[in-house]
C-alpha cells in the first residue's frame, strides 16, 4: 500500500505505524465515566468497507494522519492530518 | 556561547571510525562519489502554531524563505529544508555564530540543537540515484524529486533526511542525514550498495 | 558419440562459434550460449531428467518456459547448491553443473518407482484414511516414512555465499512481458514520454515470436523486434529489465519482482549481487505476459518425449534443437499444426498428425502431405509406450481402431491458457470464455490492463493492436499526450481455432493432470465420489496445482474433469485462486541486504570505541548495543566483574554511558499542563532548574514508560525515558498531542541522538565533576541538590547539561555533552577521576544497583502491571485527568490480592535466585492454583554478600517478613525466600542525598 | 464407512470405486436446536462435540464458501499449549490432550504430528520472561524444557550462531508441540459431525440474525430463513461482522496474517522453530514445503492478502535466523482474516442477547486451540454455563481489568 501523506505526498506503508479506528473520540476530564472510557479503549466497529483510521508517518514527517481506507479493498478515499481532521479529540 | 575546545576535548563526528577515505569496490573510475561534509551545523526549529514571526526573522537573519512544503531553501552559507508540518531543519555550512544564530531565533520558535544528532554524506556521480534506489522507497526521478526536494523517509531501515542540491558535474546530488547511532549500519548498506559501480569516498580538509 | 546429436545443422538464435561445456549427473556435455539446460540436453539426445513426487516416474522436458513441470534438477553444488530448478529457464554457462533429484539410487534406477499395486492404494488423500493404528506408531513410523519420501530437490546445508539486495523503481507506465503485445505497449506509452518499465523474465526479449517463424510488415518478425528495441533502448525514460520476472502483484499499484542478475554465470562477479528484489511503484500496469499451452490427459502423457506442441517449435526455431525424430503430433486445435508446419520449414518429416476434430482444412491436409505425415481426424492418442522415454503411441481413430505408431517424440496440444496469474493476486476471478474456450481476466485490479494472449486475445495481430492500443491508453489516462500515432504493423496470416478435450477415455494406465504432484484422472474423480467438489477442496484432497509450477499447465484439465463429474459446467466449476509469487522466488531475493548482521540496524552510542577500548562485553538492548561490563584481565567470570564495579560506585566513583536513554525536547506555553496529562504525577509547580520521576500509563491503565523529566526553563522540558520504550513514548506524546489535544502549545522532538550522557555515581562524584564543570558551576549539595537539573559548560564553554540524579541510589549526576563531544568527555571524567579510582560500570551493575534499590526497569515495565503492582500507586494524582486514569480503575486492578512489588532474598544466603521462578507458599503444591507471583528481576548484591530478588506477589507488601517457595522446575531448583522491602540497600537515602 | 488400511486395500482392489462422501452436502432444513454459524475449525468441532457430547444432532454448520475456506484451511498449522497465563494454560493444555487422541476419536487421520515446538530467545530479558512461561506451563502440569544455545545448535546445526545480529542464547522447547494437517482437521470434524446427524450446509452465508425481544430465533441466510433455538458464531475473522447482525459491536479487530510455503523440499526440519528478535516461525510440512508465518500486516483487513513490508519481513528474519535458506524458494503466499482481540485472548461466552453464543477473537493462535474451543463452546451452548476451562474467556473482562494480556501490549490489537 501506498498512504499519500498530505505533507510528503505518496509513501510505503513500511514508513507508517498504525493504531486503528480514528472514530472513537476519548472522553476527557475528570467526570468523564469509566463506561465511556471502556467503548473508547475496547470497542470497534471493525467495518468491511470504509474505515476511518489512524496513521502516524513514522518514518517521515511525524504527522497523525486520518485515512478513509477501505478494509475490503484496501483503496484509499482520502488521507489528511488528524489536526485539521479533529480525529479523536474530545467534542 | 563560545566555545574554547581544547585539545583534550576533540570532537569526534558520527563518521569517525565507520568511513575510510578512498575507493571502495569496484576500481576504476568510480560511478558513485561521497564527501562528507565538515562542521554541518543542525538544528530543528518548530513554530508556534498560527504565529508568522519564524518566516519574518529566518529571512532577516539568514536571507531564506521558509519553505511550505517538501523542499530546501540553500544559500551559500545556509539552509532551511521543511522537516514536517511547522517544523524546520536550519543548517549552517560553518561552526562560527550558529549558537548566536539560533539563539536569536528561539523567540519565535522551539530551537533544539540537532548537530551531533546526524551523520551527514553527499552522493553524487554517475550511478548516484542507482544506489540510493537501493534503498530509497521514493522516487529519486529528476522531476519527482528536482534540485531543492527534500523527503523524510529511511533507507534500509534507518531514517534519513535527504536533498538535492544542485547538479554536480556528473548528474545530481544529494545530502543526506542519517541518525548518528546508526551511521555505521547505514554504512553498511551504503557501501555494499555502491561497491559495484565503484564509490570514492572524501573527507574534505 | 555426434556432440549434439540432435542440434540442427543451422538455425536458432544460440551461438554457434562457441561451446559451453556442462555437467548433468556428472556427465560432460557441450551445448552454446543462448541454449537452457533444457535446449541443450534435448541437443545431447538427454530425454529424462527427472521423478516425480509420489509415483517416482520418469519425466521429461515437457515445455520451453517457465510453467515446466517435469524438467526439475538441482543446480550447482555445494552452499550455492538450488533444487527444483527449472532446465527450461536456466540460461547455460560454462561450467554448469545440474544434477537429477528424487530419485535413489540414480535416476535411470529409481528403487522408489512404485508400482502398480502398491499405486492403486496410493490415492488422493489415502494417508487421512489410515496410519492410525496403534496410536504410538503415526510419530514412531508411519510419519518419518511420509516425510522421508517429501520434497523434491534438496537445500543447501550451508549459509548463502552469495549477496542479494533491494531495489525500488517507480514508473508511470510498468508493461510485463516483452512479446508482440508488451513490446509495441512499451514503445506506444514510451512514445509518449511516459517513464515506462519493461519487464521480461526470459534472458532474450520477443516472447514467442523468437519461438515462432512469422511475419511481421512482411519482414521476419525478429526484424520487427530488432527495430522496437533499438527505438526502445533510444528512449531515455524507457527501461528494459531483462531477466526479471515480475511475481506479485499487491495494493495501489506495487508490483514485487526479481531480477536474476547473475544466475546465468557461475558465480557473480565481485560486488554483484546474485539478484535483486524490486518494488516497482506504478502509475498504469499492462500486463502482456501471453499464454501457456495445455497439455491433453491421456494414459502414459507423462512419459519423456510427450512435450507441448509450441515447446517443439520454440526448441526448433530458438534454439536449433530437434527434440525428436519419429514425431507423432497430438492436437485439438490449428495451433498443433504449427508446430508441423515448421518442422516442415525445418526439413524434418513426421510420422503422424492425430487432430481430434473431424474436420481438417484442406490447407493442413496439403501440410501433411508435405510432411509425408498420416492424418488421424478424429484420433486421439490413448497410450504411450516405452521406458524412460517415449518409443510408441497407440492411437484411436475415429473408427475406433487402434493403431500403434513408433515415435520419440510425441508434441501435443490442446489450446492455450492466458498468463493471467497477476490479474488474480487482488483476489480477481477469471472468467470462462467460451470462444476462446479459455478463462480470461475478470475484474481487474485498478490500473491494471491486459492485453495479447494474456487477455485471450491470441493472435499475433491482435497482439500488436493490444499493445499500442493500451499503452497509448495508459500514457493519456496519466497525462501524457501520444505524438503522433503510428500504424499498427501487419502481420502474416494465422488461424488458432480449438476444441480442447479435457481427457481421452477408454485407454488403460494412469492418465496425469498434474504432472509433478502425480494427480491423475482417477483422484480427480475420486474427490468428487467423497464431496471434495469445489475446485478448492479438489485442490486441497488431491494436491493438484500445489506444486512447484502451482498448476499452470494442469489446473484446468483438472476443473474440467470436476466439472464434468459434478455436471456443472466449467464457467460454474470456476478456478482455484493464484496467489503470488507467480513463480517462486529465491528467499535471498525477497531478503536483500538484511540478514547476519545486517538484518536490523545496530545503534552505536557517541562513547561506544571508548567503552571497545575500555574492554566492554556489549549486549542488545532493543536496537542498541550497550556495555555490559569490563572485564579486568584476569576475572574470570562476569560476576566477578560486576561484583568489582559495583562495589567500586558504592565506595568511590563510578562512570557509566547513559546515551541510549530516549531524549525528548519539549517546549511551549502548556508543556506542564501536557506532562500533567501524560503522566500520572503532577508537573505544574516543578520548579526551574529541577527534575522529576514521572511514570506514564497507557490509556489502558497500565504502565507504559518511566523517567526524569526536567524543567530547564520556564517553558522547556526535557523527558527522558528507557532505551527500550523511546520511540513508542515519542509516538504516544506525538499522538496526545496531535489527536487529542492540538489545540495545546506543545512542540517536542527526540534528542536522543544529540547527547552523549554518562552517570558519575559514588561517593565521589562530586570532586570528579567539579574538575570537569567550568569553575562557575557551583555543585555543591546546597547549590546543586539532588534532582537539581541544569545547563551547565565543560571545558570552558562546551554547552553540557548536569543532572543529579540517581539510579543507583548513589550522590550520582548525569552528565550530557553533545555527542560529538561523547568521547571526549568519557576521557576527561576518567582522567579527572584517576586520582579516586573511577570504574567504568556497565548496565550489569547498573542493574545490581536498581535492584539493590528497588528501581524497577525492564522485567518489571512489562506491560501487565498497573502502578499499584509497582507500588507506586500513590503517585496518581487524583486532581487531574491523564492518560490511563480511568481504566486503571477497574474492580480487578483494584484488588488487594493482585500480585504486587516485593523484595525476595534467600533464606540461605549462598543460593542463587532465578528470574522466571514462581511462588508458592509453604507446604502448598506447586500448581497453577497455588502460584502466587514471579521473580522478576535478581541480582547478586555485593553490598550485602547475596543474591536479592524482586518480584511480584499476591498481597505482597503485607507478607513482609514472610518465607515462601521460589520454584524453578524447568531449572530443576527450588529456593525458600523471605519477603521483604524492596529496597535492599539505603532505605533512608541518605547516601543520595548526600 | 470406517476408515482403516482394510478399507483402503479393499478399496484399492475395487478401484475406489465404493468411497463414500466424507460428508453430506447438506440443504438447509427449516430450523435447527443449535444453528453454528462459520464451517471453520471450531465451528465444525462445535458441532461434532454438541452431538458426541451432548446428545445434541439436530444442528446446522453453516458455511458462507465452502468448509475450511477460513482461517482454518490457511494457518500454519502450528499446536502448542506453552501459554503463561492462568487463564490460559489449562485451556490449551485440554486442547493439546484433545489433540492427542484425536485421529482415534474422529477416525481420521489429521496428521497429529508432536515433533516440538522452540521458541528461540535472544536477550536477557527474553529469557527471564520465558524462564516465566515455562515455569507457568510445568506448574499447570505442561511439558516444557529450557535448552541452552547449545542444545539449540546441537538440534538445529544450521542456525546462524556466528554472525546473528541477535545471537540465539537458547530455547523454550515444548516437545509436545507440533503442527497438524489444518484442511484435515475442518474434513475430519465435518466427517465425524455428518456421521452423527449434523447437517453441513456450504454455500450459505448468513445476512440477518432474527431477533425478536431481545431474543435470537433464527437468522437469515442466502439460501433462505433458517430458525434455531440457540444460535452460536463462530466465524473467527467475520464475528464482528455477524456481531453488528445482532447489533452488537465487540472489542475486535480484523487483520490480516500472511503465510507462506517454499518449494517442497528434502526433509530438513524436523521441529518447529521461532525466531525471537523478529517476528518468524517455520516448519517443514509433510509435503517437504517450509512453511512460514510471521507479523500480521498491522491494519484492519478482510481482504483475505497481504502486502510486499511484510512478506520483506519475514524473509528477512528468515535469512538472518538461516542463512542457508537464500537459494530455497518462496512458492505461494496468501492471507488470512484474523480476529484479533484487544487483549489477545479469546471470548467463549453467551452474548448479551439470549439464545446467542460467541466463540471469536482467536488472533492468529486459534487453530491450536480447535479441539478445546468446540469442546467448550459445546459446553457453553449445551448447558448454558461456561465450562470450568475456559471461564476467564468472558466478554466483561475488559470491563472489570480481569484481562488476559499474555503479551503485555494493552489494548492495541495489531501488536498483539
Ligand atoms: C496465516 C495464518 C496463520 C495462522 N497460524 C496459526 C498457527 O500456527 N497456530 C494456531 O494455533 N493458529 C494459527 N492461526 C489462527 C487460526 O487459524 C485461527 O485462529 C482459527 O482457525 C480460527 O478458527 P476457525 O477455524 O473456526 O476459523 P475459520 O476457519 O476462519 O472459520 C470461520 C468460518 O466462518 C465462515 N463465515 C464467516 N462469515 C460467515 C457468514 N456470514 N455466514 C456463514 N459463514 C460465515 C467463514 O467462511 C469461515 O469458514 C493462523 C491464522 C492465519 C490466518
Ligand atoms: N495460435 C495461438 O493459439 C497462439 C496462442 C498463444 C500465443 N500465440 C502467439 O504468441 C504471441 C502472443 O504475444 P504476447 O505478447 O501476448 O505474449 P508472448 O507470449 O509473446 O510474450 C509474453 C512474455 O511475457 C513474459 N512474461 C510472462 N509473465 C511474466 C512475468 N510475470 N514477469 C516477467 N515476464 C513475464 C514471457 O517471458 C514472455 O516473453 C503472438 O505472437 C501470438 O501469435 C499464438
Ligand atoms: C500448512 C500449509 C501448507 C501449504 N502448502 C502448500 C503447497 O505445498 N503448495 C501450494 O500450492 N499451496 C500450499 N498451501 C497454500 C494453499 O494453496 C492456499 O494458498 C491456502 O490454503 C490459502 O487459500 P487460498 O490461497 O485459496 O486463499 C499451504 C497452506 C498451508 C496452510
Ligand atoms: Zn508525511
Amino acid at each position: 500500500m501506498r498512504i499519500p501523506c498530505p505533507h510528503c505526498g505518496a509513501r510505503d506503508v513500511q514508513e507508517f505505524t498504525y493504531l486503528g479506528d480514528a472514530k472513537p473520540r476519548r472522553p476527557e476530564g475528570l467526570d468523564a465515566t469509566e463506561a465511556a472510557m471502556l467503548e473508547y479503549v475496547y470497542v470497534r466497529d471493525n467495518p468491511r468497507g470504509p474505515n476511518d483510521e489512524l496513521w502516524y508517518h513514522a518514518a517521515g514527517c511525524r504527522a497523525w494522519l486520518m485515512v478513509r481506507r477501505h478494509t475490503l479493498t484496501h483503496v484509499i478515499e482520502s488521507a489528511v492530518p488528524t489536526k485539521s481532521a479533529k480525529a479523536g479529540v474530545a467534542a | 556561547m563560545a566555545e574554547q575546545a581544547t585539545s583534550s576535548w576533540c570532537r569526534r563526528d558520527a563518521w569517525a571510525a565507520i568511513i575510510q577515505v578512498g575507493q571502495i569496490g569496484a576500481a576504476g573510475e568510480p560511478g558513485v562519489k561521497v564527501q562528507l561534509p565538515a562542521n554541518l551545523q543542525l538544528a530543528t526549529l518548530i513554530a508556534t502554531t498560527g504565529s508568522t514571526g519564524l518566516e519574518r526573522i529566518t529571512k532577516q537573519l539568514v536571507g531564506l524563505d521558509l519553505p511550505r512544503s517538501a523542499s530546501i531553501a540553500l544559500s551559500a552559507t545556509h539552509g532551511l529544508a521543511w522537516s514536517g508540518p511547522g517544523q524546520w531543519m536550519l543548517l549552517a555550512r560553518q561552526r562560527a555564530g550558529f549558537s548566536e544564530l539560533t539563539s536569536l531565533l528561539s523567540d519565535e520558535a522551539a530551537v533544539s540543537d540537532q548537530g551531533d544528532a546526524r551523520a551527514a554524506l553527499c552522493v553524487s556521480g554517475r550511478r548516484a540515484r542507482e544506489v540510493l534506489a537501493k534503498g530509497a522507497m521514493i522516487d529519486l526521478h529528476g522531476k519527482a524529486f528536482p534540485v531543492g526536494a527534500t523527503a523524510l523517509t529511511s533507507f534500509a531501515h534507518v531514517g534519513v533526511q535527504l536533498w538535492r542540491i544542485k547538479d554536480g558535474p556528473d548528474g545530481p546530488a544529494f545530502e543526506i542525514l542519517v541518525s548518528r547511532s546508526m551511521a555505521a549500519s547505514f554504512w553498511s548498506w551504503f557501501a555494499a550498495s555502491a561497491a559495484e559501480f565503484g564509490c570514492n569516498v572524501a573527507r574534505p580538509g | 558419440m555426434n556432440a549434439q546429436p540432435f542440434r540442427l545443422p543451422s538455425g536458432g538464435l544460440v551461438d554457434r562459434t562457441q561451446t559451453l561445456s556442462f555437467r548433468f549427473d556428472g556427465k560432460t556435455y557441450d551445448g552454446h550460449p543462448g541454449d537452457t539446460l533444457a535446449s541443450a540436453l534435448l541437443a545431447n539426445g538427454v530425454r529424462l531428467l527427472g521423478r516425480s513426487f509420489k509415483y517416482h516416474r520418469p519425466r521429461g522436458v515437457l515445455s520451453v518456459g517457465s510453467e515446466e513441470p517435469n524438467a526439475l534438477v538441482e543446480l550447482r553444488t555445494g552452499a550455492r547448491r538450488e533444487p527444483n530448478t527449472r532446465a527450461t529457464i536456466i540460461e547455460l554457462f560454462e561450467g554448469l553443473e545440474a544434477t537429477s533429484q528424487n530419485r535413489w539410487p540414480s535416476l535411470g534406477c529409481d528403487f522408489l518407482s512404485v508400482d502398480r499395486l502398491a499405486g492403486s492404494a496410493l490415492v488422493a488423500g489415502f494417508y487421512y484414511k489410515t496410519f492410525m493404528w496403534p496410536a504410538a506408531f503415526w510419530e514412531k513410523l508411519y510419519e518419518p516414512v511420509i516425510r522421508r519420501a517429501a520434497g523434491l530437490g534438496r537445500a543447501a546445508r550451508f549459509a548463502d555465499p552469495d549477496h542479494y539486495e533491494k531495489a525500488f523503481a517507480f514508473c508511470d507506465v510498468l508493461v510485463i512481458g516483452a512479446g508482440p503485445a508488451g513490446l509495441s505497449a512499451a514503445l506506444t506509452a514510451g512514445r509518449s514520454g511516459a517513464r515506462v518499465i519493461l519487464c521480461d523474465e526470459d534472458f532474450r526479449l520477443g516472447g514467442r515470436l523468437l519461438a515462432e517463424r512469422r511475419e511481421i510488415d512482411g519482414r521476419p518478425a525478429a526484424d520487427w523486434v530488432a527495430a522496437t528495441l533499438a527505438e526502445l533502448a533510444a528512449l531515455s525514460e524507457v527501461r528494459t529489465m531483462l531477466r526479471t520476472s515480475v511475481f506479485g502483484l499487491y495494493d495501489h499499484g506495487i508490483f514485487g519482482a526479481v531480477e536474476r542478475v547473475n544466475d546465468h554465470v557461475a558465480v557473480p562477479p565481485a560486488h554483484q549481487p546474485r539478484q535483486r528484489g524490486w518494488r516497482i511503484y506504478t502509475k498504469r500496469a499492462i500486463l502482456a505476459s501471453g499464454a501457456l499451452e495445455r497439455p491433453i490427459v491421456f494414459p502414459g502423457n507423462d512419459r519423456p518425449g510427450v512435450m507441448l506442441a509450441g515447446a517443439v517449435r520454440a526448441y526448433v526455431n530458438r534454439f536449433g534443437v530437434l527434440p525428436g525424430r519419429e514425431i507423432v503430433v497430438f492436437t485439438t486445435g490449428d495451433n498443433g499444426w504449427a508446430t508441423v508446419c515448421d518442422l516442415v520449414a525445418a526439413g524434418v518429416r513426421l510420422s503422424a498428425i492425430v487432430d481430434s476434430r473431424s474436420e481438417i482444412d484442406p490447407t493442413f491436409k496439403a501440410l501433411a502431405e508435405r510432411a509425408g505425415a498420416r492424418v488421424f481426424a478424429g484420433g486421439a492418442v490413448e497410450a504411450t509406450q516405452g521406458g524412460h522415454h517415449v518409443r510408441g503411441v497407440v492411437v484411436r481413430d475415429s473408427s475406433g481402431k487402434h493403431t500403434t505408431l513408433s515415435c520419440d517424440l510425441l508434441a501435443v496440444s490442446n489450446g492455450w491458457n492466458p498468463t493471467l496469474h497477476l490479474t488474480s493476486h487482488q483476489n480477481g476471478r477469471p472468467i470462462w470464455n467460451e470462444d476462446v474456450q479459455a478463462f480470461v481476466p475478470g475484474t481487474l485490479p485498478p490500473g491494471l490492463a491486459v492485453g495479447g494472449s494474456a487477455a485471450g486475445r491470441f493472435t499475433l495481430a491482435q497482439a500488436l493492436e493490444d499493445g499500442a492500443r493500451l499503452g497509448r491508453e495508459a500514457a493519456v489516462e496519466i497525462g501524457f499526450r501520444p505524438t503522433h500515432i503510428e500504424p499498427i504493423p501487419t502481420t502474416d496470416a494465422e488461424t488458432n481455432r480449438v476444441k480442447p478435450i479435457w481427457r481421452v477415455r477408454g485407454g488403460r494406465g494412469k492418465a496425469f493432470v498434474d504432472f509433478q504432484n502425480d494427480v491423475t484422472e482417477k483422484d480427480v474423480e475420486l474427490a468428487a465420489r467423497e464431496g471434495f467438489r469445489s475446485v478448492e477442496h479438489l485442490k486441497r484432497y488431491t494436491t493438484l496445482g500445489m506444486a512447484t509450477d502451482q498448476g499452470k499447465t494442469s489446473n484446468i484439465a483438472g476443473l474440467a474433469i470436476m466439472a464434468e463429474q459434478t455436471g456443472r459446467a466449467i464457467s460454474d466449476t470456476g478456478t482455484t485462486v493464484f496467489r503470488p509469487p507467480f513463480t517462486p522466488v529465491a528467499i535471498g531475493a525477497l531478503a536483500g541486504h538484511h540478514r547476519g548482521k545486517d538484518f536490523r540496524p545496530v545503534r552505536l552510542a557517541p562513547t561506544h570505541d571508548w567503552s571497545r577500548e575500555q574492554g566492554a562485553v556489549f549486549v542488545e538492548t532493543g536496537q542498541w548495543l550497550r556495555a555490559q561490563y569490563y572485564p579486568k584481565p584476569g576475572e574470570q567470570d562476569w560476576l566477578t566483574t560486576v561484583t568489582r564495579e559495583v562495589l567500586a560506585v558504592r565506595t568511590g566513583v563510578g562512570l557509566c554511558d547513559v546515551s541510549t536513554l530516549g531524549k525528548i525536547d519539549i517546549q511551549g506555553r502548556d508543556t506542564a499542563e501536557f506532562l500533567e496529562r501524560v503522566y500520572i504525577n503532577g508537573w505544574k509547580a516543578l520548579p526551574v532548574g529541577k527534575a522529576r520521576y514521572g511514570l506514564m500509563l497507557r490509556e489502558d491503565g497500565f504502565v507504559m514508560d518511566d523517567g526524569t523529566t526536567s524543567r530547564l526553563r520556564e517553558n522547556h522540558f526535557l523527558m527522558t525515558t528507557t532505551t527500550a520504550n523511546a520511540g513508542k513514548v515519542m509516538q504516544h506524546l506525538e499522538f496526545c498531542h496531535q489527536v487529542l489535544w492540538p489545540k495545546l502549545d506543545v512542540r517536542m522532538v527526540s534528542v536522543s541522538e544529540q547527547w552523549a550522557q554518562a552517570a558519575i555515581a559514588g561517593p565521589k562524584s562530586r570532586e570528579v565533576l567539579r574538575d570537569i564543570l567550568d569553575a562557575v558551576h557551583d555543585i555543591s549539595n546546597e547549590a546543586f541538590p539532588y534532582l537539581a537539573a541544569r545547563e551547565v559548560t565543560v571545558n570552558g564553554g562546551i554547552p553540557a547539561r548536569l543532572f543529579r540524579i540517581s539510579f543507583s541510589g548513589e550522590l550520582a549526576y548525569e552528565l550530557a555533552v553533545p555527542a560529538d563531544y561523547g568521547e571526549a568527555m568519557m576521557r576527561a571524567l576518567m582522567a579527572a577521576g584517576s586520582p579516586h579510582g573511577i570504574t567504568p560500570y556497565g548496565t550489569e551493575a547498573l542493574g545490581v544497583m536498581r535492584l539493590e534499590k528497588g528501581h524497577v526497569a525492564g522485567n518489571e515495565l512489562n506491560g501487565q502491571t498497573t502502578a499499584r503492582d509497582l507500588g507506586l500507586g500513590k503517585m496518581m494524582s487524583s486532581k487531574k485527568d491523564f492518560i490511563g486514569r480511568l481504566m486503571a480503575r477497574r474492580e480487578a486492578l483494584l484488588q488487594s490480592d493482585r500480585p504486587t512489588l516485593v523484595g525476595l532474598r534467600p533464606i540461605n544466603n549462598a543460593e542463587r535466585l532465578r528470574a522466571g521462578a514462581h511462588f508458592i507458599s509453604m507446604g502448598r503444591t506447586a500448581n497453577t492454583d497455588n502460584d502466587e507471583g514471579y521473580m522478576t528481576s535478581v541480582a547478586y548484591s555485593p553490598s550485602l554478600g547475596h543474591w536479592i530478588g524482586l518480584g511480584l506477589l499476591k498481597n505482597g507488601p503485607r507478607r513482609v517478613g514472610e518465607r515462601i517457595r521460589a520454584v524453578d522446575p524447568v531449572r530443576n531448583s527450588e529456593i525458600h525466600v523471605e519477603i521483604c522491602s524492596p529496597i535492599f540497600v539505603d532505605r533512608e537515602g541518605t547516601r543520595l542525598h548526600g | 464407512m470406517r476408515y482403516s488400511i482394510f478399507s483402503l486395500i479393499s478399496q484399492a482392489l475395487k478401484g475406489h470405486r465404493g468411497w463414500q462422501p466424507a460428508w453430506r452436502d447438506a440443504a438447509p432444513k427449516p430450523g435447527y436446536d443449535v444453528l453454528v454459524i462459520g464451517g471453520g475449525g471450531h465451528g465444525l468441532a462445535t458441532a461434532y462435540y454438541l452431538a458426541s457430547r451432548h446428545g445434541i444432532s439436530n444442528v446446522a454448520v453453516l458455511e458462507k464458501g465452502y468448509i475450511g475456506s477460513g482461517n482454518v484451511g490457511r494457518n500454519t498449522t502450528i499446536i502448542r499449549s506453552n501459554y503463561l497465563l492462568p487463564g490460559n494454560t489449562p485451556f490449551y493444555e485440554l486442547s493439546m490432550k484433545l489433540w492427542e487422541g484425536l485421529e482415534q476419536e474422529l477416525n481420521y487421520n489429521a496428521m497429529v504430528s508432536q515433533r516440538g515446538v522452540l521458541n528461540l530467545f535472544h536477550s536477557d530479558v527474553q529469557r527471564d520472561a520465558f524462564a516465566r512461561r515455562a515455569n507457568a506451563m510445568r506448574l499447570a502440569g505442561v511439558d516444557a524444557a529450557f535448552i541452552d544455545r547449545e542444545q539449540v545448535r546441537s538440534m538445529l546445526p544450521f542456525l546462524d550462531y556466528e554472525t546473528s545480529r541477535f545471537p540465539i542464547q537458547g530455547g523454550l522447547l515444548q516437545g509436545r508441540g507440533g503442527t497438524v494437517r489444518h484442511d484435515a482437521v475442518a474434513w475430519g470434524y465435518a466427517r465425524a459431525a455428518d456421521s452423527r446427524g449434523v447437517d453441513i450446509v456450504q454455500n450459505c452465508e448468513v445476512t440477518g440474525i432474527d431477533i425478536v425481544d431481545g431474543r435470537a430465533t433464527g437468522v437469515q441466510t442466502t439460501r433462505g430463513p433458517i430458525k434455531a433455538k440457540k444460535i452460536a458464531l463462530v466465524v473467527a475473522g467475520n464475528s464482528s461482522r455477524l456481531a453488528a447482525m445482532a447489533g452488537m459491536r465487540l472489542p475486535i479487530e480484523s487483520h490480516v496474517l500472511q503465510a507462506f510455503v517454499s518449494e517442497g523440499l528434502k526433509p530438513l526440519l524436523d521441529c518447529v522453530v521461532t525466531f525471537g528478535a523478529g517476528h518468524l516461525y517455520i516448519s517443514q510440512s509433510d509435503k517437504g514445503g517450509l512453511v512460514f508465518g510471521g507479523d500480521i500486516d498491522g491494519y484492519n483487513s478482510y481482504a483475505q492478502r497481504g502486502n510486499l513490508p511484510v512478506i520483506e519481513d519475514v524473509m528477512e528474519a528468515a535469512m538472518a535466523l538461516w542463512p542457508g535458506l537464500g537459494r530455497v524458494r518462496l512458492l505461494r503466499h496468501w492471507g488470512g482474516v484474523m480476529d484479533m482481540s484487544m487483549d489477545g485472548s479469546p471470548i467463549i461466552d453467551h452474548a448479551p442477547i439470549e439464545g446467542l453464543y460467541l466463540n471469536a477473537g482467536w488472533c492468529y493462535g486459534g487453530f491450536k486451540a480447535t479441539p478445546a474451543s468446540g469442546f467448550c463452546f459445546a459446553y457453553l451452548v449445551a448447558k448454558d454455563e461456561p465450562h470450568p476451562l475456559a471461564a476467564a474467556y468472558r466478554l466483561d473482562r475488559f470491563a472489570t481489568g480481569r484481562l488476559i494480556d499474555e503479551k503485555g501490549v494493552g489494548a492495541q490489537p495489531n501488536l498483539h
